[in-house]
């Protein structure tokens, strides 16, 4: 039975994206020790990373592109990178510019 | 592709040609001299066009100009009938559409161009005939606002040029690609629109200055463009009449030819 | 039907020579001259008319909405006579835009859907010109008539024409919307899908422009970095791809009611 | 149209048009100006945009994310049986996509209401200015995603449509929105 086994791919690529999503609120928990608001940039990366992480994982899996052509595979990569190094780009050319 | 094969074969005995439908398009087309009656009363009753009002009237002038009791009521009644009146070019815009479509083109773009065009200068003429309108509503208004609605309306009424230049130009060229050994309109229809098209240019650049042709005031703004349009709505009133009336004789000949065969 | 439509003059081929003498013989025997006719006037009005509207009147990029009263007249007097000469050309040949819509209309008509998808289109498309931008150029020009108005009129027309601009969008969203459900249910493959897409793209913009009624500062302004340069780089995009499209469309035109035939590779250039 | 072709060949190939595609990336990279924007105003004034951050919940974007992914993964679920013809059992997904998705919209009506009741509007200030404008935006992508659900009900109710090409472009169009709201939580919830 071909779909059973596709379907159990697919649990466990919601439960890992499940799992980054939880990871979140750790991060969050983890930089309000102090009570204060502050901004760090090290959570910033790390958030945008996982994001990153995450929208490449539901290209690859649930959007099927693993069993896509290899320009689909290498364009929608491309866009990922893209992405995590625009919006990074952007926060740390705001921090230079504050 | 209706449309298509309805304009190709619109030079040939088509018995689906001649199922078209020409019910009611005389009334539509008699409507035009009464439009003119009415709209030329309404100019003459209207005290700001003869002569036309002058651009460099200051704020109190013109606030003056809407106060005078003579002039509120005239002001009001011209510019009413103007608001009842301003569409009634539209149904023989969409007669001269209709004729668009019986010439020998393969597409029905130029139809559809002027039937894009059959609404412009109408809708931008209320905006200035409500600007108008406002002015005379309450005079007491301060002069500075009187005379802001004064130049919006004058302005607009004087730069709705684009669309009657576009649908000038669309049915000059629809007629140039009307290759039929009987068109729908002669060539000399084409050429008059041409002329007419840039006979409203000018019209366009009435912001460049209060004195001069170019003015609202002006010989080129006001009197070359509106009586462009005067002579327009004349000409292709006839012009359209004389297309009509030959197009109900050929569907009659055509049914009377069908009965007989 | 569509064979038999076709006219002998549509296999000859037009004559070498002069440039002119070339131009002559397709406005005369060229079957298609009534779409390259439209297609011509489409890229003509564009090239008119966005010199005239960024370099002639300079009223685009737009200016600040935060400006106080005296910079908007100082805005309006530097203006006051690029504004009507550069409005003055673009309501010359506004009438040129009901080419362009007839054309996409058409497009529409080609498909495999109903006549009411182009009509819709085609009206939408002419009343948008109202708000969208003669509005705009008579209040602009109304501001530059009399310098010595008082500066708060004179703002009143700059909000007027911006916002008017700017914030009457819901008549290119439809538009696009309509335009987007054609390309999409159409079976005679007149446009690739993703075109259709594409006009969502446009469209959605349109929804983004909306808040520059609610703010006078920041990226959703009626000059901000998202309601207007970002929006203006996706019409862009979108423009230039429409006017491809049509393009190509002309050359695959068949006159049938058909699938439109795919272009021949070899004989890529004669019509 | 392309279900002979899927069943029998395990080749690689397209899911969906490759027209959505297209759209999916222009559309991100839409996004991702919306998203350099917003990053880049934040990093210049932080304690704006942290002030306004520390009013939203973060519980309630996780929440509102894993209701998302799970509408994710039932409509992939939906585009697998649909492939091996399962036609039961895919529409049954279509529905539950359409369900989850339901209950994302009602949540995030809520939080939009529950933040103007504490006073923070669209434009209240600049960070409140971003979470209306990118979750409305988002909004307003799931609202076509219904439309493009609809779409995927349609073929599949039928056996004379049931075209799998459909059915794979409507679901790349709900990732998507999915993967869109990925981004946008982690932007606005989180960052710091």
């Amino acid at each position: 039975m071909i779909d059973i086994k596709f379907n159990k791919r697919l649990l466990v690529v919601w439960l890992v994206l499940s799992a980054l999503t939880l990871a979140y609120l750790w991060i969050d928990h983890s930089v309000d020790g102090g009570g204060s608001l502050r901004g760090s940039a090290v959570v910033t990366s790390s958030v945008i990373v996982i994001a990153s992480i995450k929208v490449r994982i539901i290209f690859r899996e649930f959007m099927e592109v693993r069993q896509a052509p290899v320009l689909l595979c290498r364009l929608t990569d491309a866009w990922v990178v893209l992405i995590a190094v625009s919006l990074l780009a952007c926060y740390f050319v705001g921090v230079a510019l504050r | 592709m209706a449309d298509v094969a309805e304009n190709v074969v619109a030079g040939s005995r088509s018995p689906r040609n001649a199922l078209r439908r020409t019910d009611g398009e005389l009334i539509l087309l008699w409507t035009v001299p009464a439009a003119v009656i009415v709209w030329v009363s309404a100019f003459f009753l209207f005290p700001g066009f003869i002569p036309p009002m002058s651009p460099t009237m200051s704020a109190d002038q013109v606030a003056a100009f809407y106060r005078d009791p003579a002039h509120v009521p005239q002001i009001r009644y011209s510019m009413i009938v103007f608001n009842w009146f301003g569409a009634s070019l539209i149904p023989i815009l969409t007669l001269i559409v209709m004729q668009i479509r019986r010439m020998a083109h393969r597409t029905p773009i130029f139809s559809y161009a002027m039937l894009g065009c059959v609404a412009g200068a109408p809708t931008l003429f209320l905006v200035a005939n409500v600007c108008w309108l406002l002015a005379a509503f309450r005079p007491e208004r301060s002069p500075e606002l009187t005379q802001l609605l004064n130049d919006l309306a004058w302005i607009t009424f004087t730069i709705l040029v684009p669309f009657l230049i576009g649908q000038s130009v669309i049915l000059a060229l629809a007629i140039y690609f009307d290759d039929q050994p009987r068109p729908i309109f002669n060539r000399w229809v084409a050429h008059f629109n041409i002329l007419v098209a840039a006979a409203l240019v000018p019209a366009a650049f009435v912001g460049v200055s209060l004195t001069g042709p170019l003015a609202w005031d002006g010989v080129l703004s006001f009197w070359l463009k509106n009586v462009a349009i005067g002579v327009w709505v004349v000409v292709m009133g006839v012009v359209l009449g004389q297309a009509v009336y030959r197009e109900r004789a050929e569907i009659q000949r055509r049914g009377e030819e069908l009965d007989s065969a | 039907m569509s064979t038999v439509m076709t006219p002998p003059e549509s296999a000859a081929a037009p004559p070498s020579g002069p440039v002119h003498r070339r131009i002559a013989w397709h406005l005369r025997h060229n079957p298609k001259r009534e779409l390259w006719l439209a297609w011509w006037v489409m890229v003509a009005f564009y090239n008119l008319f966005f010199p005239m509207f960024f370099v002639v009147a300079q009223v685009q990029p737009p200016p600040q909405p935060t400006w106080d009263l005296a910079t908007q007249v100082h805005w309006f007097d530097e203006r006051h006579l690029g504004m009507p000469i550069g409005f003055g050309i673009i309501f010359a040949i506004a009438g040129m835009t009901a080419m362009n819509n007839a054309l996409i209309a058409y497009s529409m008509r080609r498909m495999s859907v109903s006549p009411a998808f182009g009509y819709s289109y085609l009206l939408i498309y002419s009343l948008s010109a109202i708000p969208g931008l003669l509005l705009l150029c008579i209040a602009l020009v109304v501001g530059t008539l009399r310098p010595e108005r008082n500066p708060e009129t004179i703002g009143w027309l700059y909000d007027f024409a911006f916002l008017s601009f700017d914030g009457t969008m819901g008549v290119f969203l439809i538009g696009s919307l309509i335009w987007m459900v054609a390309i999409l249910i159409d079976k005679n493959r007149v446009f690739p899908k993703w075109f259709g897409y594409l006009n969502l793209c446009n469209a959605l913009t349109e929804v983004v422009v909306a808040p520059c009624w609610i703010f006078q500062r920041g990226v959703l302004a009626w000059n901000g970095q998202i309601a207007w340069w970002l929006d203006m780089v996706v019409f862009g995009v979108y423009q230039v791809t429409f006017i491809v499209m049509l393009f190509q469309m002309i050359r695959r035109e068949d006159f049938g009611s058909g699938p439109l035939p795919d272009l021949p590779r070899k004989r890529a250039n004669a019509s | 149209m392309t279900e002979l072709t899927d069943k029998n060949k395990r080749t690689r190939f397209v899911p969906g048009q490759p027209d959505m595609w297209a759209f999916v990336l222009f559309e991100t990279l839409v996004f991702t100006a919306y998203f350099g924007f917003y990053l880049f105003y934040r990093a210049k004034s932080p304690e704006l945009f942290l002030h306004g951050q520390a009013q939203l919940d973060l519980r309630i974007g996780v929440l509102n994310t894993l209701v998302l992914l799970l509408s994710s993964w039932s409509v992939a679920r939906c585009v697998q049986s649909a492939r091996v013809g399962a036609y039961r059992a895919a529409l049954r997904d279509g529905y539950l996509t359409a369900f989850l998705g339901l209950a994302f919209m009602v949540s995030k009506v809520l939080e939009w209401a529950r933040q103007i009741r504490m006073g923070n509007g669209f434009g209240s200030s600049d960070f409140f200015t971003y979470y209306f404008f990118l979750t409305g935006i988002h909004f307003v992508h799931l609202v076509i995603g219904f439309v493009v659900l609809g779409v995927l009900v349609y073929q599949l109710r039928s056996a004379a449509r049931r075209s799998q090409e459909l059915v794979e472009t409507c679901a790349t169009y709900w990732h998507t929105v999915d993967f869109l709201w990925v981004l946008i939580f982690a932007l606005l919830y989180v960052v710091r």
